[in-house]
């Protein structure tokens, strides 16, 4: 099976050549069945590598040349694609979910004129992610993170006529692009200490991923460190500590993009002006997991570098926070759910940042299930409202029964409840943040949690119970639509015993070559603290919305600041369009100015003198003959001076 | 009488001056034909100027290249500058005839200035051989006063009779001017003959080297005038605008060249031993006569006027190969850089008389000079547009055409002899130049034509004239090989 | 007597007829002022022919061409000057001003 | 095959001449003859392409004859001046680019319907100056075709240009005008500087067989450099009259004013031909002359260099941000992109100079889809102005959406041409001045800023246009777009279809600069 | 001692004659009336002459005396009152104000010039100096016209032609 891993991503490749060729005319079905099928080969071709390497181990990775550009292995960029676990174990995360939200699409865009280019779409989004999840070097992985970036341009952007959607597709690329420059340098820099963009190569031997070789890379073995010039950095002479330090933080910016982290999530929340389904599989489920990935795929770089490390885990749990207490004042169903991923999204970084590979990668895998399951369900209630209001909705349950058991799975699973996946991965994740010392860390993951279950279970009631605020007659949306629903609701349900402390399935499937990074002990105690903390945020929406009509306003009201702070996301778009934004229009319009008036102005100038000088020679030839001869007598009384100087006259 | 002795045969002088004697003796004898002539039969003494030219030409053309012939004392000397001067003069000369024939305009010129022309090459001619200051002096003043008629030819043109005027008085105090510095010359020189007063001299630049060095200044500022050199320039365009175009053209290529050759004949040979100590002025003329040339056609509107600010600036560049050698010591740089003239002299003929051809058509149609006369005339007349590109792109110094490889040659020079900064301002000034040629260049092809678009009907010799200079043009752009394996294979002053 | 009276004599005649061909405003007497330049210039050359390094004649011979020339020098000038007056009715110099800029 | 290169210059040139002898009025005939004129001599360059030898370091295809000899040039030196063609690795794939986008143009040209025998006439002759300057292996040969190409470039803006084309058109031709004659200062300077070498190192041993003729043949040139060095202090001097000439041929920043009013003030057949082939001949002169034949005098200034190509891509970026016209925006893009080529080669790395090829070619491939495309909505929407459009992929959505890649690909998304060549001129940037490439990334995000807002606001949102009603690209028009995203694509999957040919020479050059 | 000369005849004969040229010349910078120009010019001509004969050029002198102070000038007075405007134009103030004086600065440094490097150069004094030619200078003059100067000599005919017939076709009437 492994050596037709490079059929998993082509297949969604060819799904969208097709559909690309065929245009317009083809129906709904054909383009919806065409996609599904194609991804849900892709799917099983998962299933039968992830056997595959748990049963034999990785394979080394198959590589063809690309462009070569000097002499030797350095100077030859090649393209190919490589299993290990981890890739294994995302490439079926990805197209499972890739292929339930497919399903999903089918009944949800119904109608749409592009029907067929959304499904376009959607298939070169699944062929850049599986592409970047097979790749086997850093370049080629940077490829396609890019062009996932891409296609979460064009779907957030989707339905372009809205103005939301186009301004939000724009913001969502650009800020991204920002993480994915500090990557383009990270890589680079790599490159140039390194000879290498192989992740084999980069870290050593894949048998001995935690073998620091950066460290045994210092002095760096950079080509054209002879020139030295004013602007010229000598990384050369720097300890390789900090070199390495510098490195990773570079990579972990790509990351932070990606990944919706503080100070970069801004994006998220807006993207959700794309179709659920979109919301569903690219910023909750998949792309935005990317950059969580992409730290498990360097976590040696990291590893090697404290001060990364740290910073990688102060971030996620910083943003864990944030965006959870942001979580809980939102009006948009969807908005709500976003805030909820950056924050969960945080939390895998908070893991990764302490060391827990195993855990970090265990909560992206869980959360990928419930957080496709929550969207996809609110995708079920707007598609059945036509509404993103919380508060127009109310009491679904009697009309959306299977989205409202499903919602409530993932509402379960998000909060932490046990046995639901979310509860034992997110333990995970705080069990390694206080056995690992850092308690800060953990007591903001902490409190995260208990805002992650208050925002949720408010979500849920104001959406569920209570008695429906419209006016329509709202049903389910048929089984292409509840189908995913179910199969995501039971993953939601059971997905955390893959890695229970009690048996670390997955754990042992990850770090089948060695042992990577933190595997906390299982914690009794700590458990329960989740546990209880998950209840208790349960308790507070419950009591906010379920008791007494107008407690909730009157709790905002007392909170005052806080609430209008979180309600308005902490004006961090603000900030940013103040500080950053209107700058550089600001000095865009200035250079602009410049350019106009001051260079070309220059430029103008020199012309116009030229010319005047032509208009004085112009106006010199009065026509008056007498003037021209006394020119010259002047002219003859210069050259005669001149003359009988040189002549040694005078 | 003892020194009597040496009598003149005829046979001695037609050896050595056989092209002058046609040409003058050929306008002697058109001018009696035309006194005799019968109005209708007039328009025939033109064509008897250009066999008389064709004549001469071809003489000269047989004995280019023979061993130098000096003629008594001597005060004339048949050598290869004054035969390659004479050969650019007889070809300008030829070719001004043939415009002047096409140009039967309403005002056309009176049919006397066939001979008058010749008149006035005979001098130019005699300038470029003699070795006499008497000599020169005459042929200049041959050349001169035929010119002044010439120009004031049109006689019911005021503008005529004014650029007559005006050339009149600024050309004579120039004359004197010349005359002026050459009787220091003879003073200090003890004779009237160049070869004899650079023998002389040899010991009196030390004695007399004031009075030198003020004859070289007087005779400099007379040649400047009349080669425009700046800032004597200032009645250029007064008077090629009021010339009948044909005489324009003769003004700018014919007289500059004689006028060239005289400055070259008396500075390479008198005041030559001591370049190194002024030729400095040279350069600096040619700089502000390149820079103020060019500047001043910018915002010219009339055509005429323009090519008379362009022709101000070619004579910089024709000054500037004689500046940069100044501080050579090898006498095979000297003849670089007289090649390199004369290359650019032919070049300049070509294209100055050929945009001449195509202005006077193009003012005759439209009755105005104006640079909107040309509007559209790719519309009117794409032979007309097409030749007129090429001799702008030539004055423009774009490659494949003449005028590029001219200023080549003299940019080689100037590197040649080091001085780079006379290189730059070559091609500084040639890309200000570049403003105003394209100015007409857009003028005739991007604008519809103004007025009616009747097709400008051009006579088969106005068709031949600018055929010529475009072949000339084109052939000495794409393969200036010939001509410049002749002009390296020259001897110069023998 | 030695020559550089004679010279300065033709200096300051020079010098004189300059001056006149520069202000003066009738045409005839701008010719006239050019005339007595080359005066100027013929009493230099007599006087190298009398006083210089190697007295000859060819100063005299000279002076004699330039006799000639200017004299139709002039006749070409005043004919110009009358076809001139003939379409402007005028003489003054500063008539000449129909080209210009 | 041997005279490929001739034939490439003769064909425009002659199908010019049978198009003037044609009537006017048979336009179609024009359009078609035109078209054919270019489409073979493209042919021409794709199978030399296709047959150049990989291997090779010296020039291919050569053909030469001599031209003229000047004697006494220099020191009693003759002087030789060839007509000589011949390509490596850095010229051929920009011939080929001549190729594809000037046979692109003739096709966007079939809208053109003003003076149609005039236009393809002046077409032509630029195509076939442009091929000259990218296929001369002379350096006389070099500069004939680059003044041919400022002819006719200037009448084609002139004649079939916007508003103010005069202006543009006088520009154009002062600025590229004054760059030629510095070029050629240059040129003239380094053959006699080569000669001199030469003749004091014949008197030693040094070179035996030191040609007694002064030469301006590259090849000839190249040989010697490898035998002779010339003086640091005279490569220095010529270096600094290349830059020169270079930057205000290639319009960098501060000399870049005149390609903005170019741009917006010509048509897009020849915005296309300016922006895809003619702003590539600057920085071709500064790696053909300026790397190759002065090694010390470039590594002398690689600090300035990267310091100009820094300041040109953040200033380019920053005055695309604040540009309302989309073809001011596509030139200060270019200048950005350009920037971007400056650094590489002051980086004198193997992968920046190939780098810097691959981007010559791909933001010529991208700078004529981006002129093209928007061309192409402007014919509907009759403006090019940013803040007037909107929601154009309603109407238009194949036209919006070539759009679309071609901003993209310019931003530098992988998977298109622009991202390989940007990523290579970055690793070449980063391994000789990393904080300096590190301030050129901030271009890359600029770039992203400027693009998209343009994007968003031309294409997405509502519909803003006067027009709403208008017809998708028509047959005519799908031509160059599929051709030009193909190349796009096809390089950017893979690159080495170019790498291939450029990587022999780049690395050449890059060893000789000590990279 | 005359400003440095010994008093001889020929000293005396030389400062009369440039007086008379230089006060006709200033006179005729200066005067209106065309009889007392003609006067004036009549006297810088015929001073020159004198200078001529003094300087031994007897031959030279007389041609000057025919030539200039005959033909020419009475050519020029004809020609003055023959072009007489009657607008009056030359009663306007002449050679006055700024453009005078500007002239007579550009002038003065000239001939100041001219004057100065005269006075520097040391002169030869040669023997033969003062009696070069021991008889009238005609023959002297023949023989180098009709064999030194030949050429000159035809060229100086075509010229006087040219300037002959020249004359004649800008001057005459319109025939028609």
């Amino acid at each position: 099976m492994i050596g037709l891993t490079w059929l998993v991503p082509v297949l969604p490749l060819a799904a969208y050549i097709i559909l690309l060729a065929s245009g317009r005319r083809m129906g709904e079905a054909v383009a919806a069945g065409i996609s599904v099928t194609a991804v849900f080969v892709s799917f099983l071709l998962s299933i039968g590598i992830v056997g595959d390497v748990a049963a034999h181990g990785p394979a080394a990775p198959t590589v063809y040349p690309w462009l070569q550009f000097g002499s030797g292995s350095a100077g030859t960029i090649t393209v190919g694609y490589q299993v290990t676990s981890l890739n294994a174990l995302m490439l079926l995360v990805v197209s499972l979910v890739s292929m339930l939200v497919f399903l999903f699409s089918r009944s949800y865009m119904r109608g749409d004129d592009r029907f067929s280019r959304f499904y376009q779409y959607l298939n070169l989004f699944v062929f850049s992610m599986l592409g970047l999840v097979v790749s086997p070097n850093l370049l080629q992985f940077y490829i396609f993170w890019e062009l996932v970036g891409v296609c979460s341009y064009l779907l957030v952007g989707f339905w372009y006529f809205k103005p939301e959607a186009a301004a939000a597709a724009k913001k969502a690329f650009i800020v991204t692009r920002i993480g994915d420059v500090g990557l383009f340098i990270g890589i680079i820099l790599l490159y140039l200490s390194r000879g290498t963009f192989d992740f084999n190569t980069l870290f050593g031997a894949a048998s001995a991923p935690s073998g620091m070789m950066i460290h045994a890379a210092a002095p760096l073995a950079y080509a054209g460190a002879k020139f030295f010039s004013l602007w010229y950095i000598p990384f050369a002479g720097w300890h390789a500590g900090a070199f390495v330090t510098l490195v990773a933080l570079l990579v972990f910016i790509g990351a932070i993009g990606k990944s919706a982290q503080f100070p970069l999530h801004v994006w998220l929340p807006d993207a959700m002006e794309g179709p659920t389904p979109v919301s569903a599989l690219i910023h909750a489920a998949t792309m935005v997991a990317a950059g969580v990935y992409l730290v498990a795929r360097m976590f040696p770089l990291f590893e090697a570098s404290a001060t990364a490390s740290e910073t990688v885990a102060v971030i996620g749990g910083f943003t864990a926070i944030l965006a959870a207490s942001i979580g809980l004042t939102q009006r948009d169903i969807k908005r709500v759910i976003a805030y909820s991923t950056v924050s969960q999204l945080g939390y895998m970084m908070l893991a990764m940042g302490v060391g827990a590979y195993v855990s970090g990668m265990f909560h992206l895998v869980t959360h990928a299930f419930f957080k496709a399951l929550l969207f996809l369900a609110a995708g079920s209630v707007i598609h059945a409202l036509d509404t993103q209001d919380l508060f127009e909705m109310g009491g679904l349950r009697k009309y959306l029964p299977v989205t409202h058991a499903t919602f409530l799975a993932g509402a379960l699973a998000l909060s932490g409840i046990p046995p639901f996946a979310g509860f034992w991965s997110k333990d995970d994740i705080l069990t390694a943040a206080f056995t690992s010392g850092h308690y800060v860390l953990y007591a903001m993951g902490l409190i995260a949690a208990f805002f992650t279950a208050a925002y949720i279970f408010r979500v849920y009631f104001l959406t569920f119970s209570g008695v429906y605020k419209g006016d329509r007659h709202p049903h389910e949306g048929g089984p292409a639509m509840t189908i995913p629903l179910i199969a995501l609701g039971v993953l939601a349900t059971i997905g955390g015993f893959i890695n229970t402390p009690f048996a670390p399935i997955l754990g042992n499937f990850l770090q089948d070559q060695g042992p990577i990074g933190f595997n906390p002990p299982a914690n009794w105690a700590l458990m329960a603290v989740s546990a209880l903390v998950g209840l208790g945020g349960i308790w507070l929406a419950y009591t906010l919305y379920r008791t007494e009509e107008g407690r909730a306003e009157r709790f905002a009201q007392r909170a005052g600041g806080l609430y209008t702070l979180s309600f308005n996301k902490f004006y961090v778009d603000e900030l940013y369009s103040l500080i950053i934004v209107l700058p550089v229009m600001k000095i865009a319009g200035i250079f602009q100015f410049l350019d106009r008036w001051i260079i070309d102005g220059i430029v103008r100038l020199a012309g116009e003198i030229g010319y005047t000088g032509g208009v004085g020679v112009k106006y010199s030839s009065t026509g008056q003959v007498q003037t021209y001869g006394l020119v010259t007598v002047f002219g003859l009384a210069v050259m005669v001076l001149i003359v009988i100087g040189i002549g040694g006259v005078i | 009488m003892a020194n009597a002795l040496q009598f003149l045969t005829f046979s001695d002088v037609w050896r050595s001056m056989g092209p002058e004697i046609i040409v003058i003796g050929g306008a002697f004898l058109i001018m009696l034909v035309e006194l005799f002539l019968p109005a209708s039969l007039k328009r025939v003494s033109p064509w008897l100027a250009v066999l008389a030219l064709v004549a001469s030409a071809t003489v000269l053309v047989i004995r280019l290249g023979a061993a130098v012939t000096t003629y008594s004392t001597p005060a004339y000397i048949v050598d290869d500058f004054g035969s390659i001067f004479k050969l650019i003069i007889l070809i300008a000369t030829l070719l001004v005839i043939l415009l002047a024939i096409a140009d039967r305009s309403a005002e056309s010129l009176p049919y006397e200035y066939s001979y008058l022309v010749l008149f006035a090459t005979g001098g130019a001619m005699v300038i470029s051989s003699g070795v006499d200051l008497v000599t020169l002096y005459v042929g200049l003043e041959l050349l001169s006063i035929a010119s002044y008629i010439l120009v004031a030819l049109y006689r019911k043109s005021a503008r005529s009779a004014e650029g007559g005027l005006k050339y009149l008085i600024i050309g004579s105090i120039a004359s004197a001017c010349i005359l002026y510095g050459l009787s220091f010359l003879y003073g200090v020189g003890g004779s009237t003959n160049l070869g004899q007063i650079g023998v002389n001299l040899q010991s009196g630049w030390t004695n007399y080297s004031g009075i030198l060095y003020l004859s070289l200044g007087f005779v400099l500022v007379g040649i400047g005038v009349k080669v425009s050199v700046v800032p004597f320039h200032l009645w250029t365009p007064d008077v090629y605008e009021g010339a009948p175009t044909p005489v324009t053209a003769y003004l700018a290529v014919v007289s500059k060249a004689a006028v060239l050759a005289f400055f070259l004949r008396v500075f390479v040979w008198i005041y030559g031993q001591k370049f190194g100590q002024w030729g400095d002025i040279i350069a600096w003329l040619s700089v502000i006569t390149m820079i103020v040339g060019n500047i001043g056609a910018l915002p010219q509107r009339n055509v005429k006027r323009i090519l008379a600010y362009s022709s101000v600036g070619q004579v910089g560049y024709l000054l500037l190969p004689f500046a940069a050698v100044g501080s050579s010591t090898l006498l095979n740089d000297m003849w670089q850089a007289l090649s390199s003239i004369a290359f650019y002299l032919f070049a300049y003929m070509f294209m100055t008389i050929g945009a001449f051809a195509v202005l006077a058509k193009v003012a005759e149609a439209r009755a105005s000079e104006d640079i909107d006369a040309f509007a559209g005339l790719y519309r009117r007349s794409p032979f007309l547009a097409g030749m007129m590109a090429l001799f702008l792109l030539s004055l423009a110094g774009l490659p494949l055409t003449a005028g590029f490889f001219g200023k080549f040659m003299i940019f080689l020079v100037a590197f040649n002899a080091g001085q780079y900064w006379l290189g730059v301002i070559l091609f500084a000034t040639s890309a200000i130049a570049f403003y105003y040629y394209f100015g007409i260049l857009r003028a005739m092809f991007t604008r519809e034509p103004a007025g009616d678009q009747e097709r400008v009907r051009s006579s088969p010799t106005l068709v031949v004239v600018v055929a010529l200079c475009a072949l000339g043009t084109l052939a000495l752009g794409i393969a200036p090989s010939p001509l410049m394996d002749v002009l390296n294979g020259l001897h110069w002053f023998g | 007597m030695a020559l550089q009276p004679f010279l300065a004599l033709g200096a300051i005649l020079f010098g004189i007829g300059l001056y006149g061909a520069l202000t003066k405003r009738n045409l005839i007497i701008v010719l006239i002022s050019v005339e007595m330049m080359l005066n100027a210039a013929n009493i230099n050359l007599v006087a190298f022919s009398h006083f210089a390094v190697t007295p000859n004649v060819d100063g005299q011979v000279y002076a004699l061409f330039n006799i000639a020339i200017a004299a139709a020098e002039v006749a070409v000038g005043l004919a110009i000057l009358l076809s001139f007056f003939r379409i402007r009715n005028s003489s003054d110099v500063r008539d000449v001003n129909l080209m210009k800029w | 095959m041997a005279d490929v290169l001739l034939l490439l210059i003769l064909i425009p040139a002659l199908t010019a001449l049978l198009i003037m002898a044609l009537s006017p009025k048979a336009e179609g005939m024009i359009r078609a003859i035109g078209l054919l004129g270019s489409l073979v001599p493209t042919a021409f360059a794709i199978a030399a392409y296709a047959a150049f030898h990989h291997g090779a370091t010296a020039l291919q295809y050569p053909f030469s004859v001599r031209w003229l000899a000047v004697a006494n040039a220099f020191n009693m030196l003759t002087l030789h001046i060839q007509f000589a063609f011949g390509v490596d690795g850095i010229s051929m794939p920009l011939v080929v680019l001549v190729g594809i986008v000037s046979t692109l143009s003739f096709l966007r040209s079939f809208t053109v319907t003003e003076r149609v025998k005039s236009h393809y006439v002046w077409m032509l002759f630029l195509t076939m100056g442009l091929y000259g300057v990218f296929a001369a292996s002379d350096l006389f040969t070099f500069f004939f075709f680059l003044e041919s190409t400022l002819v006719s470039s200037y009448f084609l803006i002139s004649i079939w240009g916007g508003e103010r084309r005069h202006y543009a058109a006088t520009k154009f031709l002062i600025y590229r005008g004054v760059a030629s004659v510095v070029l050629l200062a240059g040129l003239i300077g380094l053959a006699y500087s080569f000669a001199a070498q030469a003749q004091t190192a014949s008197a030693s041993v040094v070179l035996p067989n030191a040609p007694n003729f002064l030469t301006l043949s590259i090849p000839q040139l190249i040989a010697e450099v490898q035998l002779i060095q010339l003086p640091a202090a005279a490569q220095n001097v010529l270096f600094l009259v290349f830059l020169l000439a270079v930057l205000i041929e290639e319009a960098f920043v501060p000399f870049h004013t005149w390609l903005p009013d170019t741009h917006e003030n010509s048509d897009t057949g020849t915005n296309m031909m300016i922006g895809g082939a003619l702003m590539k001949i600057g920085l071709y002169v500064l790696l053909r002359f300026g790397a190759e034949l002065l090694p010390l005098g470039l590594q002398h200034y690689a600090t300035l260099l990267a310091v100009l190509g820094v300041i040109s891509i953040l200033y380019g970026a920053l005055v695309a941000i604040a540009s309302r016209d989309w073809r001011r925006l596509i030139a200060f893009s270019s200048i950005s992109h350009m920037g971007l080529v400056l650094l590489a080669i002051g980086s004198m790395q193997a992968i920046g100079i190939q780098g810097a090829v691959f981007m010559l070619v791909s933001s010529g491939l991208l700078t004529a889809l981006l002129f093209f495309t928007v061309g192409a909505q402007a014919d509907r929407t009759r403006t090019f102005t940013i803040g007037d459009l909107g929601g154009l992929s309603k109407s238009l959505p194949v036209i919006s959406g070539v759009m679309l890649v071609a901003a993209l690909g310019s931003v530098g998304l992988p998977g298109m041409s622009g991202f390989i060549s940007e990523f290579s001129l970055f690793v070449g940037g980063f391994t000789t001045f990393p904080a300096l490439s590190a301030v050129g990334t901030l271009g890359m995000i600029l770039a992203a800023l400027y693009l998209l807002y343009a994007m968003q606001r031309t294409t997405f949102g509502p519909v803003q246009t006067l027009v709403t009603e208008m017809p998708d690209a028509s047959a005519v028009e799908y031509v160059p777009m599929v051709v030009l995203v193909f190349l796009v694509v096809l390089i950017g999957v893979y690159p080495d279809v170019l790498g291939n040919v450029v990587h022999g020479t780049a690395q050449a050059i890059a060893a000789r600069i000590g990279g | 001692m005359l400003f440095g000369f010994p008093i001889t005849g020929e000293t005396v004969a030389y400062f009369v004659l440039a007086l008379i040229i230089i006060t006709s010349g200033v006179f005729l910078m200066t005067l209106r009336n065309v009889m007392h120009m003609a006067l004036a010019l009549g006297g810088v001509f015929l001073g020159v002459a004198g200078i001529f004969i003094i300087l031994g050029a007897d031959f030279v002198g007389i041609v000057q005396v025919m030539i200039y102070a005959g033909a020419i000038t009475i050519l020029m007075v004809f020609s003055l009152m023959l072009t007489h405007s009657r607008r009056k134009t030359d009663e306007e103030p002449e050679a006055g104000g700024l453009r005078g004086t500007v002239t007579f600065i550009g002038v003065a440094v000239v001939v100041g010039a001219i004057l100065l490097v005269v006075r520097k150069t040391s002169w030869p004094v040669s023997p033969t100096a003062l009696q070069p030619f021991h008889q009238s200078t005609v023959l002297l003059i023949a023989d180098a016209l009709f064999h030194t100067y030949t050429i000159q000599f035809e060229l100086v005919s075509a010229l006087l032609t040219t300037a002959l017939v020249g004359a004649v076709i800008i001057a005459r009437k319109e025939e028609q």
